[in-house]
């Protein structure tokens, strides 16, 4: 962790850069993510946008290994998190995923209650004692903004959350094991614009302790809602900048192309 | 605005100005026309000539639909119409006088000191002098052959779904799902003679068990008859847990074993239950198999080596030499009855075990 | 219902941030006015040449503020009373900086009066400075407190302005046809006044930008402000 | 904040170890036990299987000569049960898919009904066919026809393939009911707003994208009437026969049938091993046939549907 | 017709106004929609917004009768197509539908090819002559600026394009009836923003011929793409008016709040 | 890949839209500073008085074009050189208009003048004006082409204006020090020469809009302009 000292973090939180190496990823031999590189500044919104199929959700869950879930994905390129690379041989993939959280598209609530779906990712990691579940449970769901709204029904069925309050519980459950890193594949695309527009809030909150990794395809959301924003295209990372420069000044006409809606 | 047409009208005070929303919209102009009598004009005009015309009378459609209707009530028909014929011949014993001078329900059920024995017992002996209907040792055969088929069939069924169902690759279960389906192609009368002329002997040499056909040997072969029911249905049930789920429960860094275990498995817990209590009715009354495997040898034991006659063998086995309509004809039906209760019974407290865990899950709420 | 903040907080504290630089700035160029008054009333070099370099906050600030608008626009893609509002700073600061200019040209012509006597004593000339930063100050009263009224009052005081300034050049008149020694000094003052004249108009366009905002109603050139009664008479 | 380490810990990984080897041995027990059944069936059926055996009649108290007329009776009975099942089974499944209110009165009867009938034992629909079939239908037929005369009231062809397609009913109703539920809702919903009438979106839309699902039923139906035995004990099934039923309200033989009288009821055993391997042989591979093709078909339905969700 | 000639449009083509008086609907006794009342101009574009389960999906179902595939919904007031009334007692719902055509969220093709897609609506209106069927499907495709990518495919199954593609054959699929309005349910929610686009110039060009109705989360969208905007709330019509207005000016505070993203 | 055009027709159409009637208003401003130099040269009170009225159209404009910004801004969201044209046009719109006010100015006063002898032959204000309209011409050019380049060049022309206003009011001081019956001619011709100052100013800062809209780089206050090297001669 030498690193988080070098750039005048405080010692017991780590920065949470991810840096990514000429990372390719291929599905059975097709490659669908040129070599990309970048550096993901820590504690900041990070928003990925691009047309269809130009490989954010594919690079997005190159980050913490999600991409092995896919039978015949084949990654190259080394990513590190801080200064530890996360494709190590010695470096296992659960434990990857448990400083590199994830949130998905549509809101997947565990049928449990509320408070075992926060408490799940706790549990699998060995805490079994009632009173630090609790409180890590309330803290979790604090800092999802959740716990007003279901601080009485704990043990209710998760399902019975409305849908922007299940997204909410996902997003409450990925923190509750305290990762330094949370991913999120177009986390507000199925939700109305006052459920976004929380979301949204929260991903900001969010920043002030996480890194956040967000894939959209609203381009208005990655402006809203990210500190800096990457533009892919086939496969490729064609920019990469502050959110302000890329929607009001890009360097390429490519991107320029794109977030002003020329299509072609 | 055409106040008049709409009940309740007054309530209409919203300003005109913000249901028009622009002085150019071009807003029906002649508003008396379409007076008189609002919900009584015209069915609706057909705007270009080349318009399609309108649909013939469907007189075709109302009849094949009246048809359907009709014949979706076949299924409530033959249930009714099984527990009424079945019934009906069973019901003598109950009200019949001739027939309660050889049997009645209570010398059924209950223990009864028969001539020529030293204590009182539960015999089934319905061709002999003097006829004995004690059902006991029937229900302890069938429970026992059931217990046994079950203890085997469910948890090798099950590890057998989770194994194709989340370890397997696509080629491993390309072979594995085909052959179980294979299995439960099998008729049963086949695996009933694999029982009877290879099994038990196999069983016989290994187990040394007394009698070559027995509890054991039709226990067994009846799994094989409840194993692919029940992974079948496992296999779907787990295969429709969400992938969602899964994904949920690898990104908070679980193993795939603790996925398993912790998120698959329960959310799949409603289709397992139905996967067993389907088993469990199967195994139940399933005839052909027990028939040819059990020994039909209706003794009240608790020994799972012994011989065992079970209630559908025992149907199948006397039915074709009994008198008809008389004690002997009655008491099968009456088993019959009685069998088609059991199941029914296990039926309804399947769905209803289910349909509890679901709504505990919230799938159906 | 609906709360009147933002749901999003960091939205709301991005138009709250614009709001309160706006309003900074406003009262920067107000003190220019009232210093740059007070360098011609006291002769004093210090205060005018003080004034010329406090411009270039205010040149810095609106570029700031452009740059927020900009960026908010980008954003945020605001409709409806924020679209108004930020469209209207947009606006607002070009005007701003304009009195801000007009602030320091006449600290500029102070200085060169300063370097010959006084040609008279002054009295409407500070009239009118006082009467002009007072509709700053009240427009930007107006725009806190999204007061269209006050804002159309406001639009009326130019009149007055209007009025003070053609009294002014043509007395300065007089003194440059009564001796050709008071031309130089006469012009300079002409100058003057006529730099206070255009922050009024100046002005009288930030009240018009808030009635816009408030009511969503454009109200430019409906009166004929920008060839006042009274200019026949001078400019 | 306590941090997780990148590095491997290898508690999770021996759980997956056990947990993998539990259940793939598990597989492989039942598959070995299915290999041991088919082989032990093809060593000893296949010497036995010849041409005459297809196409002759048993003889010899049935230790020897074919069993052609077991073929034929299984054949006849399964086609007659499927005429029987497949129309009332498919209208069924259309009527409470398509047609009725999902929680009214009448739907829940109709599926409790076929959830039941699924679960009945197969020796009670025995029962049900002698009771209802043979002898309320078939004896109120003698009376009305033939005067008394026993015709159509003793176990016969047509009782036997009616009581069949009872007990194969819930087969076809609940797989025509899943192909039915695979036809996306939303397809509906496109051609009733195209002006379509409710009759013209089943025939046109639905129902062609549910007929695979419908055959599916249909074989899986056919392969377990093939199979089952205790239904015909009573109402059809005969012991020895050598002759063809040419009547619908002849007996007949059937293989599984045959089977058991020639596993349990042989006066030598011996002698008939080699004829009731070979005759199992010939169920197994008849089943097995359809099964195939079933699951043919039912691979090609999930292939279909696939890639109109793609 | 007689409206049709008063208002100047030309004899054969109605004008497709949709007057919509004092409509309720109710779902098994609960009413979600208040009384609304308000005049959908022809040949406009109209614009539903308004947070989730306001009624607008609701509504729109309520313009073509798409309401009566629910069991228990039952509806109150009138809507007159034009000057006929479309619940009428003797008026017919499938008439109806064949004059009010509707697009939906997912786009849901048939499992046929793209021709017989197109073909279907005129089959089961009793059309059979190949020629013209094949004119009216060409046509309709070149309405849905999809003939020029399909013409060479007519035949090939319509599941293998894209999801925009799709979409769009669902809109040439209602149009090949020649409805004179069309309602879209969310049409482009499940898009990117460049198959987005494409569905949004439609609705435009569409809006030449026909009258459009689209419910949309998405308010960018809204404003986009409509000349009018209705804004619901919790079943009740809160503001109607020009898109422009709506956006820039609305009279209503509970607009001005939900479209400057106030959701409190 | 990505055509130029945007995917939505009605976008680009707006867009265009907006373009042009900017251009129209620029060539009509042109031809305001045209015809009030006309009217000055020929003492022509016709040209003069129909000027003034050809303003009015100009203010019709500046509301429409801000209105049209308004809407653009709200259904459209744009971003990037979108974003920056549209927040151009909505700061340009103000300059043009205040050019063609000024043109105005010049007319009223030429109506004055014209009440009058000519004082002295023109020859510096035509050449003012000429370079003025030049400059207007070059900034709607590069506004079109998007030429960077030449607004910079326009902005180095502002210096020649500047010269050439010192150059005359010095001219006119010394007029009005010979003469008393001079001076309220003199004082006439120092606002026309004044107005056609500003108008290079404003001009300038339609130059560093442009640049600003295909650079993204904000030029204004970075040069002296707003007090030029020649203006301690004049004002
Ligand atoms: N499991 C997979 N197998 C094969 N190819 C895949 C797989 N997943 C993605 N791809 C391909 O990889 C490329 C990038 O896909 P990816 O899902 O990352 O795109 P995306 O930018 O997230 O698109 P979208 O916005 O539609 O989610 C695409 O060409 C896609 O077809
Ligand atoms: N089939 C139904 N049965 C009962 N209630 C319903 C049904 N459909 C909708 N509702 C209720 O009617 C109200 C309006 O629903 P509607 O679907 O019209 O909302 P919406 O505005 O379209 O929402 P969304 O934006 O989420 O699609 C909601 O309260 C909803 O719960
Ligand atoms: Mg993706
Ligand atoms: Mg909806
Ligand atoms: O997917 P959306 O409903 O948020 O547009």
């Amino acid at each position: 962790m030498s690193t988080s000292i070098a750039t005048a973090q405080p010692l017991d939180t780590p920065a949470g850069n991810l840096t990514v190496s000429d990372l390719s990823v291929f599905y059975g031999g097709k490659k669908a993510l040129g070599p990309v590189s970048m550096n993901i500044p820590g504690k900041q919104v990070t928003a990925l946008i691009g047309p269809s199929g130009c490989g954010k959700s594919t690079f997005l869950r190159s980050l913490n290994r999600m991409n092995e879930l896919i039978p015949g994905c084949r990654v190259e390129g080394v990513v590190k998190l801080d200064d530890e690379p996360i494709y190590g041989s010695s470096v296992d993939a659960v434990a990857v995923r448990r400083r590199i959280g994830m949130v998905f598209q549509k809101s997947n609530p565990f049928p449990k209650s509320i408070f075992e779906n926060v408490a799940y990712g706790l549990r699998i990691g060995g805490l079994r004692e009632r009173s630090e579940l609790g409180g890590r449970v309330e803290s979790a769901l604090r800092h999802a903004a959740l716990w007003e709204e279901v601080k009485e029904r704990l043990h209710e069925s998760a399902l019975g959350l409305s849908g922007g309050q299940q997204q909410r519980l996902c997003i409450a459950r990925a923190l509750a094991v305290e990762p330094d890193v949370i991913l999120m594949d177009e986390p507000a695309s199925a939700l109305d614009p006052i459920a976004t527009a929380h979301i949204e809030e929260l991903i900001h909150e969010l920043a002030r302790e996480y890194t956040v990794v967000i894939v959209t395809h609203n381009m208005q959301q990655a402006a809203r809602v990210s500190h800096h924003t990457a533009f892919f295209y086939m496969g490729d990372l064609v920019e990469f900048d502050r959110t302000q420069v890329i929607f009001t000044k890009p360097s390429q006409s490519k991107t320029e192309d794109y977030v002003t809606g020329r299509f072609g | 605005m055409d106040g008049n047409e709409i009940q309740g009208a007054p309530g209409l005070s919203t300003p005109a100005s913000r249901l028009v929303p622009e002085p150019a919209a071009p807003v029906a102009a002649p508003r008396n026309v379409a007076q008189s009598s609002p919900e009584a004009t015209a069915p609706i005009h057909r705007r270009r000539t080349a318009r399609p015309k309108s649909r013939p009378v469907p007189l075709l459609e109302r009849v094949l639909e009246r048809l359907i209707h009709i014949l979706a009530y076949t299924a409530v028909a033959a249930m009714i119409l099984i527990f009424v014929f079945v019934a009906k011949e069973a019901l003598p014993l109950l009200t019949s006088p001739e027939i309660h001078e050889e049997v009645t329900l209570a010398k059924m059920w209950f223990i009864q000191h028969w001539p020529g024995y030293d204590a009182p017992e539960h015999v089934w002996q319905p061709v002999s002098e003097i006829p004995k209907y004690g059902v006991w040792p029937l229900l302890v055969g069938t429970l026992k052959v059931t217990i046994i088929a079950m203890l085997v069939a469910v948890p090798l069924s099950v590890a057998a779904a989770v194994f194709v169902s989340q370890y397997a690759g696509q080629r491993t279960r390309e072979i594995v799902k085909p052959a179980i389906e294979f299995l439960a192609g099998i008729p049963s009368v086949v695996l009933g003679f694999f029982a009877l002329i290879v099994m038990a002997s196999w069983f016989q040499e290994v187990f040394g068990f007394d009698s070559r056909l027995n509890a054991v040997v039709a226990g067994v072969a009846l799994s094989f008859a409840v194993i692919p029911i029940v992974f079948t249905v496992c296999e779907e049930a787990l295969g429709a847990v969400p992938p969602s789920y899964v994904e949920a429960s690898v990104a908070l860094g679980a193993a795939r074993w603790q996925t398993i275990t912790k998120v698959v498995l329960p959310a799949a817990a409603p289709g397992i239950a139905a996967s067993v209590a389907l088993g469990l009715g199967r195994a139940f009354g399933e005839t052909m198999i027990v028939l040819m495997a059990s020994g039909n040898a209706a003794i009240l034991s608790a020994n799972p080596a012994e011989s065992v006659r079970t209630l559908s063998a025992t149907i199948a086995a006397e039915l074709a030499e009994v008198v008809f309509g008389g004690p002997h004809y009655t008491v099968l039906f009456a088993l019959a009855v009685l069998l088609f209760l059991i199941t029914f019974g296990i039926n309804f407290a399947g769905d209803y075990t289910i349909m509890r865990m679901k709504r505990r899950m919230g799938v159906a709420a | 219902m609906f709360g009147r903040e933002h749901t999003d907080r960091e939205y709301e504290h991005e138009l709250r941030q614009l709001r309160e630089q706006l309003l900074v700035m406003g009262s920067r160029v107000e003190s220019i006015i009232g210093e740059s008054i007070k360098a011609l009333m006291e002769r004093d070099t210090v205060v005018a040449e003080r004034t010329i370099a406090a411009d270039k906050v205010v040149d810095r600030m609106e570029v700031e503020l452009d740059g927020l608008c900009l960026q908010i626009l980008a954003r945020r893609q605001p409709v409806a009373s924020d679209l108004r509002f930020i469209t209207l700073v947009l606006k607002v600061v070009t005007d701003l900086e304009r009195i801000a200019d007009l602030g320091v040209n006449i600290c500029e012509r102070v200085l060169e009066l300063n370097a010959e006597p006084q040609l008279k004593p002054y009295v409407d000339l500070p009239h009118m400075g006082r009467e002009v930063q007072s509709m700053l100050r009240e427009v930007l009263d107006a725009f806190v407190a999204k007061d269209a009224e006050r804002a159309r009052k406001i639009i009326e005081k130019d009149v007055v302005v209007d009025a003070l300034y053609g009294q002014v050049f043509r007395e300065l008149l007089t003194f440059m046809m009564e001796d050709a020694h008071n031309v130089y000094r006469a012009t300079r003052l002409q100058s003057i006044a006529k730099y206070l004249e255009r922050m009024a108009d100046h002005t009288t366009n930030l009240a018009e930008m808030v009635i816009f905002m408030v009511d969503g109603q454009d109200v430019r050139h409906l009166s004929s402000r920008e060839t006042p009664a009274g200019s026949n008479d001078g400019n | 904040m306590s941090r997780y380490s990148l590095r491997a810990s290898r508690r999770p990984r021996l759980g997956d170890a056990v947990l993998w080897l539990a259940t793939g041995c598990a597989t492989l027990l039942v598959l070995v036990v299915l290999a041991i059944i088919v082989i032990d069936v093809l060593r000893h059926g296949t010497p036995r299987l010849t041409l005459g055996f297809l196409t002759q009649s048993p003889t010899d108290g049935m230790t020897a000569g074919g069993i052609f007329p077991a073929i034929f009776g299984t054949v006849a009975l399964v086609l007659l049960m499927t005429v029987a099942a497949l129309p009332v089974g498919v209208a069924t499944a259309i009527y409470l898919h398509e047609y009725a209110n999902p929680t009214g009165l009448p739907t829940r009867l109709v599926r409790i009904a076929v959830n039941n009938l699924a679960g009945v034992p197969s020796i009670v629909f025995g029962l049900f066919g002698l009771g209802f079939f043979v002898q309320f239908a078939g004896g109120g037929i003698d009376k009305l026809f033939f005067g008394g005369d026993k015709v159509y009231g003793q176990p016969a062809l047509v009782w036997a393939a009616l009581t069949m397609a009872v007990l194969t009913l819930p087969v076809v109703i609940v797989a025509t009911e899943e192909a039915l539920a695979a036809v996306s809702p939303d397809v509906r919903l496109a051609s009733a707003a195209l002006g379509a009438t409710k009759f013209q979106t089943i025939t046109r839309v639905v129902l062609p994208q549910a007929v695979p699902g419908m055959l599916t039923g249909a074989i899986l139906a056919v392969s377990r009437g093939a199979g089952e035995v205790a239904p015909l004990l009573f109402t059809g099934a005969a012991y020895y026969l050598p002759a063809l039923p040419h009547t619908l309200h002849d007996q007949f033989m059937q293989l599984g049938y045959h089977v058991y009288v020639l596993a349990t009821q042989s006066p030598d055993v011996d002698a008939t091993r080699p004829l009731l391997y070979a005759t199992v042989l010939v169920l197994l591979a008849l089943t097995f046939a359809l099964n195939a093709s079933a699951v043919w078909v039912r691979s090609r339905m999930r292939k279909r549907i696939a890639s109109s969700h793609a």
